[in-house]
């Protein structure tokens, strides 16, 4: 569904993303794991269009390369951003609205899109008039999924969902990961929690200096003695 | 050949006339006051043409160098000594508004330059030393005029003075409430602007209330001209007295309709019947193709009265001074023109009044 | 040109006028590039520099080399008071509210009795040495001496204990306070500073032309000389000394050689100016760290420790 | 004489919130002190003035082709001089700004001197209005106060009921979040810059009609004193532009019809009213200053 | 021995408590974890401990001293240092720079030292250099001395801020989630730096959602939920405690794994 072929990302000096190569297929969830500056944000950024790179990324076989970052949206690929991003002075209904912006569509499909957000997630429905910015870390985590998934995307990347949240919203977050996926959708999800990655994902790759140093099934990934040491802390 | 090289100007005649006679010129080419600035170095230039074209002074050729002051004293300072120092003009003229004149004047008097000044009407411009002169009258006897005319040829009796708040403004200002008061008069009210402002409800619906005979706008054309045509709009039905300010032919574009009836006061005259101002008014027509204005006449007589001074002495730089001081009688688009002890003109003071779109000569007197 | 030519008054004065500049820009970087305090106000420094001495040597006959000196302490006070917003005001308030407390000392320049209101302050004396009134090569002396030593208590602030304050202080000031750093003494104290710098230019303006007015002081000054350090490079004492010099001398030497008539434009100094400000688009655009970072534009340097991507100790 | 004072003042105030809109609306989206915006005012004016005398329109017509010709400007500017500075120091674009400033108002001073011209004239006659006998004023000046209105109503419906208006509120609040929403960001840069641009252009011709006067410099002043409206009423809100616009232009009548003898003028009275308020509430009017550490 | 106890205090922001009449003790010498959901409060707490914002009410005393007034940059020369949630680092400085204002507490030298070059400032800053240079061997991160802080990785510019709050040698340090967006390797690594400050005399107060890791870490924890503490003491009885669970942990830990 996803190809990516010989990404590279360089910050004026710094060469964050090296030559990197990672398949999603339809209907996988496929984590991208890697320590503190390894490249994974990056990686992201730049299947999003948000910055430059090199390389060849193809969606359903056609180049996306070129596309700005709306075009890439309008193709069906959404990303929940590091540190959520909502529009602090927004309501939560504008907020998800906004999700669905590239879609032409009536506003009787969007109130129905809407309710099946909120069954996902009751809390949003409940503060649906409240201000973004004055939601709490976990509920503004749920805003973002809720508000990506308005534009109904074909694969959806998450950057590291669970970070800065207590423990009881992560569990939540990850349930609803496992949820969206029972839906059909594409997810690349990039973690550093690794265990919790491994738990949901079909399959991952790990990436270390830019690189993609390993790839593997994600339960065989999770016995490696390497990838014990390096992310699960022993 | 003589009569090309005068159509030229000086764009080339600097590498002609090595021995030429060079008058420096300074004054705003740029800025919101470049306009006058602008036609006061046409005027100068003109005025030089025709003299060379006349064969010059005692024979030798003259030169207009122009430095623009961009309307800022620092400007000026450095300017005037570059005309100075590397050209090494024989006399200057201030076509400059009175914050660069007045730092161009201490400049001049330090270094013993003679330097006239055009249309700037500080007080203290004159007052540093023998070397600075002024062509045009100061605010204190137009003032003097104003009153007369309006206190005593006119007989009103309540005014009120909307005025622009520079040196000649409240130097306008302060004459004026004295003068009128000493004939008997009364000012109602005062009300200052700054140049650059365009509206002036607020300060005409103060004047409206005191509903006084004659409303003084001291002003230049522009601010002049939004004033009276505000103060028309607004229902203000006093009679409008403006200073030389407003002696432009902006400002009857400006003020349309809403000018008829302005008196002014001013030291020039386009209708003047003497041939030197029907040859000026014929002659800057056709070389600029613009309206011209009291500084134009300002700046034309300048170069008249430096030209005068150097036939009647020499081109050195003292002379020339000693010589401008002691002008007499000159004729010059302006009327007769003397220079009295305090280096200040002596000059009539003409009356014109707006009729069907056109300033109309009323009278003039000496003060 | 003759040698003698170049002790002409007038490349002297151009010379004075550009030192003065710098002095200026100095001030204004330390407030701006090195405490991150931006100003659009600094004319207000320079003048109430200039006027301080110029009321108390031409009005009150103070001795001028007094009076200069009472003029760096006045701005230096001030330069404290008026820095004093900057305790509550951040960024682009910080901006606005300097434009507007420059715009007003403007209005109290050309209004007030004490400036002489719009006739300005007429007949200041030159400073006397030993009897004789220093002027042209002399003043141009002296007035690089000032210079001299103003760079030199800059270099020795900005690289000190204070400077680091500052750059913390700029960059982030939740941090700044939190290292123990009393961010209201340093920014005030900042701002003092760099107005003493314009007070010291003010004084040395006012001797030099001999008037003061209001229209030396106005917003335009305070943007160009803004302009100036920007494009010279903020943060950096030689990017000042690069900037202004540089911006000062280009429409300096249309007047020298006199391009105006050489080519025969009407409104060459229009032109000059749509020049300038082409110059201020084109050097924000490519490079926007100012002129004197011009050389990273084609060398980017490269860090060893970097590249080899040695980066990562957690893995 | 009050009243009439008052109502001097609220149309005045509106010519600096018409200005004043377009500015915020830009520091919204862009986070940027646009000091090339008083130009657009002018460039308004002129365009509106080479429509009639040099192509021959009528006055509408002369105005919407000001206001396309501004808001090119207006978008060009942006292109130009702004998009390209990513990532640098504000005042970087700041100066940018400026640049442009400088370099558009001497290409008018080049093509149209620098002096004042008259408004060519229309089928627009000013006449006084009279209000119970308490005020008058001219039918322009009403002309002004509805205008604003109608603009102010019109934004409002824009910005909060419209697809463009909350994207525009969304590249306000976060850039980035917003591209990833599927928002064209350059493109919303760009309409807010055109709706902005012709604000300014709106209140140029309208000044310049009603003063009829037009001159090069003529923005440099109300485009300064947007800026203090601007901040006045917090940084990028409308609400507090629309009130920080009002209050200046009130303060203004008032202080020129009341006060005399002050040892500053009216133009600087916009600024001691932006330092007093702005030292009681630091983020302006309507600002918010939430600082999460 | 006491070395931090709050009294009552609360914060208000608007029509929202963010804190609620908390009150705890923290003894000189041990590790004190604060735990809590998302928007409990921890960071304004602490922020009202480096007087960042003033308690609305309540008092805060540090030893001896009452600080709930005191401006930030008194506190922290009291000898409190801190890090932040959300790192800020000068990103345009170097490494070395950026811990140098660390110091800053420790120095004195003024504008008239500075312009003459003083004798008394030359002996400052070298001391100054010898104490960055030694605390950031101590993190590991001394290779690194001269980048610009803005291109480390995350990880270590994390380090980076724990250096800057170490550096002056202060007596209480508080660290805000100085794991989030670690994997557990790179946990282990500030685990052990934080028990090293510790040993080396520093009370720490740690905020961290990585429960496990506190458990093991601290000598005591206190919880916050809605701005309010719902429950203090050991790690072990906290955890079990059932509001916490409920509020915070969540019930079915293993589950997930
Ligand atoms: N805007 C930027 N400018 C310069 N360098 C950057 C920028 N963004 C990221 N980097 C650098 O690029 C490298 C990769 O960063 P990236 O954010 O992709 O890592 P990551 O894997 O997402 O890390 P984390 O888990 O900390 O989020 C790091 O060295 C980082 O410092
Ligand atoms: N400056 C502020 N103005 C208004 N509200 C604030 C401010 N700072 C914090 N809050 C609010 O106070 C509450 C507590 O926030 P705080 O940052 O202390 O939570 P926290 O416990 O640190 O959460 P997290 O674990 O997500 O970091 C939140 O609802 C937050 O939105
Ligand atoms: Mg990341
Ligand atoms: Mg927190």
């Amino acid at each position: 569904m996803l190809t990516i072929k010989n990404l590279n990302v360089f910050y004026n000096q710094i060469h964050a993303v090296k030559d990197l190569n990672l398949e999603l297929n339809k209907g996988e969830i496929v984590t991208l794991m890697g320590s503190n500056g390894a490249g994974k944000s990056s990686s992201l950024n730049a299947i999003s269009g948000l910055i430059k790179f090199s390389g060849s990324i193809l969606f359903n076989g056609d180049e996306i390369n070129k596309l700005s970052p709306d075009q890439i949206v309008k193709k069906g690929i959404v990303m929940v951003p590091e540190g959520r991003r909502i529009f602090p002075k927004l309501t939560v209904l504008e907020n998800l609205l906004l999700g669905a912006y590239t879609r032409n569509v009536t506003n009787n499909i969007k109130a129905k899109e809407l309710e099946e957000i909120f069954e996902l997630f009751p809390r949003l429905e409940e503060r649906k008039r409240q201000l973004g910015g004055t939601m709490s870390g976990g509920e503004q985590q749920m805003l973002a999924i809720g508000r990506a998934l308005m534009g109904k995307p074909k694969v959806l990347m998450l950057d590291e969902p669970s970070m800065g949240l207590a423990p009881i919203v992560v569990k939540d977050i990850y349930e609803t990961i496992k949820k969206i996926k029972g839906q059909g959708l594409t997810i690349l999800l990039v973690e550093q929690n690794a265990k919790k990655a491994l738990s949901v994902a079909d399959r991952a790759y790990v990436i270390e200096n830019g690189q993609i140093k390993y790839h593997d099934e994600a339960r065989n990934l999770l016995e490696q003695d390497v990838i014990q040491k390096a992310y699960l802390g022993g | 050949a003589e009569k090309s090289e005068g159509k030229e100007g000086s764009k080339d005649s600097k590498k002609n006339n090595q021995d030429a006679i060079k008058i420096g010129w300074f004054g705003p080419l740029t800025g919101p006051t470049s306009t006058d600035g602008q036609i006061s170095l046409n005027a100068s230039q003109l005025a030089v043409d025709q003299i060379n074209e006349n064969g010059g002074i005692n024979g030798q050729k003259v030169e207009i160098i122009s430095v623009d002051d961009q309307g800022k004293p620092q400007e000026a300072a450095k300017g005037v000594q570059k005309l100075m120092n590397s050209d090494k003009v024989a006399a200057v003229i201030s076509g400059a508004y009175s914050g660069p004149t007045l730092a161009a004047a201490s400049l001049v008097q330090k270094a013993g330059v003679p330097m006239i000044v055009s249309y700037a009407k500080h007080p203290e411009a004159t007052k540093g030393g023998d070397y600075v002169s002024r062509m045009i009258y100061t605010s204190d006897v137009q003032a003097k005029a104003l009153a007369d005319y309006a206190v005593n040829d006119e007989e009103l009796k309540t005014f009120a003075i909307v005025y622009m708040n520079i040196d000649y403004g409240i130097e306008s200002q302060v004459a004026l409430e004295k003068e009128i008061s000493e004939l008997g008069g009364n000012v109602l009210v005062s009300k200052s602007f700054n140049m650059g402002d365009t509206d002036f409800n607020s300060a005409l619906s103060a004047v409206k209330e005191k509903k006084p005979d004659a409303l003084f706008v001291v002003a230049y054309y522009n601010e002049g001209a939004s004033i009276v045509s505000q103060a028309r709009q607004m229902g203000l039905e006093s009679r409008i007295i403006g200073i030389d300010g407003l002696d432009a032919p902006k400002y009857l574009e400006l003020a349309g309709e809403h000018a008829e009836g302005t008196v002014i006061s001013t030291s020039f005259y386009k209708a003047d019947e003497r041939e030197i101002v029907q040859n000026f008014v014929k002659a800057y027509k056709e070389k600029f193709n613009t309206e011209l204005s009291i500084t134009a006449s300002q700046s034309y007589d300048a170069v008249l009265a430096i030209k005068d001074a150097i036939e009647r002495s020499s081109t050195d730089r003292e002379d020339i001074a000693k010589a401008i001081n002691s002008t007499k009688d000159l004729e010059g688009t302006s009327g007769s023109i003397t220079i009295d002890e305090n280096h200040e003109v002596v000059k009539p003071i003409v009356f014109m009044k707006v009729e069907n779109g056109e300033f109309k000569y009323l009278h003039s007197k000496t003060y | 040109m003759s040698l003698l030519d170049f002790i002409n008054p007038y490349y002297i004065d151009i010379l004075i006028f550009l030192v003065i500049n710098i002095l200026l820009g100095l001030g204004l970087n330390l407030t701006t590039g090195f405490a991150g305090q931006v100003s659009l106000g600094h004319a207000a420094f320079y003048g109430i520099g200039a006027y301080t001495s110029a009321i108390l040597s031409a009005n009150y006959g103070v001795n001028v080399w007094i009076s200069m000196l009472i003029a760096v302490v006045v701005t230096f006070l001030l330069g404290a008071l008026l820095g004093l917003p900057s305790l509550r005001l951040r960024d682009d308030f910080l901006a606005i509210t300097t434009l507007g407390l420059g715009l007003v000392a403007h209005s109290f320049f050309n209004n007030s009795q004490l400036t002489g209101g719009a006739y300005g302050i007429n007949s200041i004396p030159a400073p006397l040495f030993f009897g004789i009134e220093v002027e042209n090569v002399g003043y141009l002396l002296f007035v690089v001496l000032a210079l001299i030593a103003a760079i030199y208590i800059m270099r020795k602030i900005t690289r000190s204990r204070i400077g680091r304050a500052w750059v913390t202080i700029r960059e982030d000031e939740t941090v700044a306070q939190s290292m123990g750093i009393n961010t209201m003494y340093y920014k005030v104290l900042a701002f003092a500073i760099g107005a003493a710098f314009a007070g010291v230019a003010g004084a040395l303006f006012a001797h030099k032309i001999y008037f003061v007015n209001a229209d030396s002081f106005t917003f335009t000054t305070s943007a160009t000389i803004l302009s100036m350090i920007v494009i010279g490079g903020l943060g950096s004492i030689r990017g000042t000394l690069l900037g202004v010099t540089l911006l000062y001398t280009i429409p300096e030497l249309f007047h020298i050689f006199d391009v105006g008539n050489l080519l025969n434009l009407n409104y060459l100094d229009n032109y000059k100016m749509i020049l300038y400000g082409l110059l201020m688009v084109l050097v924000m655009r490519y490079s926007p760290k100012g002129l004197i970072d011009i050389k990273n534009i084609k060398t980017k340097k490269i860090n060893p420790a970097v590249k080899s991507g040695d980066q990562n100790v957690g893995s | 004489m009050i009243v009439e004072q008052l109502i001097n003042g609220i149309a005045l105030g509106f010519v600096y919130v018409l200005i004043a809109l377009g500015l915020t609306m830009v520091y919204g989206v862009l986070k940027v002190l646009h000091f090339a915006h008083g130009v657009i005012y002018m460039v308004g004016a002129f365009s509106a003035m080479v429509g009639i005398l040099y192509l021959n329109l009528s006055f509408i017509p002369a105005l919407i082709f000001a206001l396309v010709i501004s808001g090119l400007v207006g978008v060009g500017i942006e292109k130009y001089a702004y998009r390209p500075l990513k990532d640098v120091h504000p005042i970087t674009v700041l100066i940018s700004g400026v640049g442009i400033a400088i370099l558009l108002q001497n290409l008018f001073q080049i093509i149209f001197t620098s002096d004042s011209h008259a408004f060519p004239k229309t089928n627009i006659k000013v006449h006084s209005i009279d209000i119970f006998g308490i005020a008058s004023l001219t039918n322009i000046k009403l002309y002004m106060i509805i205008i604003g209105l109608i603009v102010l109503a019109v934004l409002y419906l824009f910005l909060n009921f419209t697809k463009m208006g909350i994207a525009i509120q969304a590249v306000s609040q976060d850039r980035k979040a917003a591209a990833l929403m599927g928002i064209n960001v350059n493109r919303i840069v760009m309409v807010t810059f055109l709706l902005g641009s012709m604000l300014a252009a709106l209140a140029g011709i309208i000044t310049a009609l009603n003063y009829n006067s037009l001159s090069p410099a003529m923005g440099d002043i109300p485009g300064l004193k947007a800026f203090c409206v601007v901040v006045l009423g917090g940084l990028g809100s409308i609400p507090g532009t629309v009130l920080g616009g009002l209050i200046l232009g009130i303060a203004e009548a008032l202080s020129t019809g009341y006060l005399e003898g002050m040892p500053i003028d009216t133009n600087a009275i916009a600024f001691i009213l932006l330092v007093a308020i702005l030292l009681i509430k630091p983020s302006g009017l309507f600002g918010k200053n939430i600082e999460k550490v | 021995m006491r070395m931090l106890e709050v009294k009552n205090v609360s914060k208000f922001f608007g029509g929202l408590t963010a804190v609620n009449n908390v009150s705890l003790k923290v003894q000189k010498g041990e590790i004190f974890g604060l735990i809590g959901p998302n928007g409990a409060g921890k960071t304004t707490f602490f922020n009202m401990l480096t007087g960042i914002y003033s308690p609305n009410n309540g008092e805060i005393v540090l030893e001896d001293t009452m600080i709930q007034k005191l401006k930030p940059f008194q506190i922290a020369r009291l000898g409190v240092s801190r890090t932040f949630q959300n790192i800020r680092l000068l990103g345009n400085e170097t490494v070395a720079e950026n811990v140098k204002i660390g110091m800053f507490r420790k120095t004195k030298s003024g504008l008239i030292s500075a312009i003459m070059n003083s004798k008394s400032q030359q002996k400052e800053e070298k001391f100054v250099e010898e104490k960055v240079k030694q605390t950031l061997m101590e993190v590991g991160l001394e290779k690194y001395m001269d980048l610009n802080a803005g291109n480390l990785s995350y990880g270590n510019q994390r380090k980076v801020e724990i250096a800057r709050a170490l550096v002056s040698d202060p007596k209480l340090i508080l660290l805000d989630e100085p794991c989030a967006g670690m994997n557990d390797t790179e946990v282990e690594e500030i685990n052990f730096l934080v028990k090293r400050i510790r040993d080396n005399g520093t009370t720490v107060i740690i905020i961290e959602h990585n429960v496990p890791m506190l458990v093991v870490l601290c000598d005591n924890m206190a919880v916050l939920n809605h701005g309010e503490k719902i429950a203090d003491g050991s790690p072990e009885k906290v955890t079990s405690d059932s509001a916490v669970v409920n509020a915070y942990i969540g019930s079915e830990e293993e589950e997930v794994i």
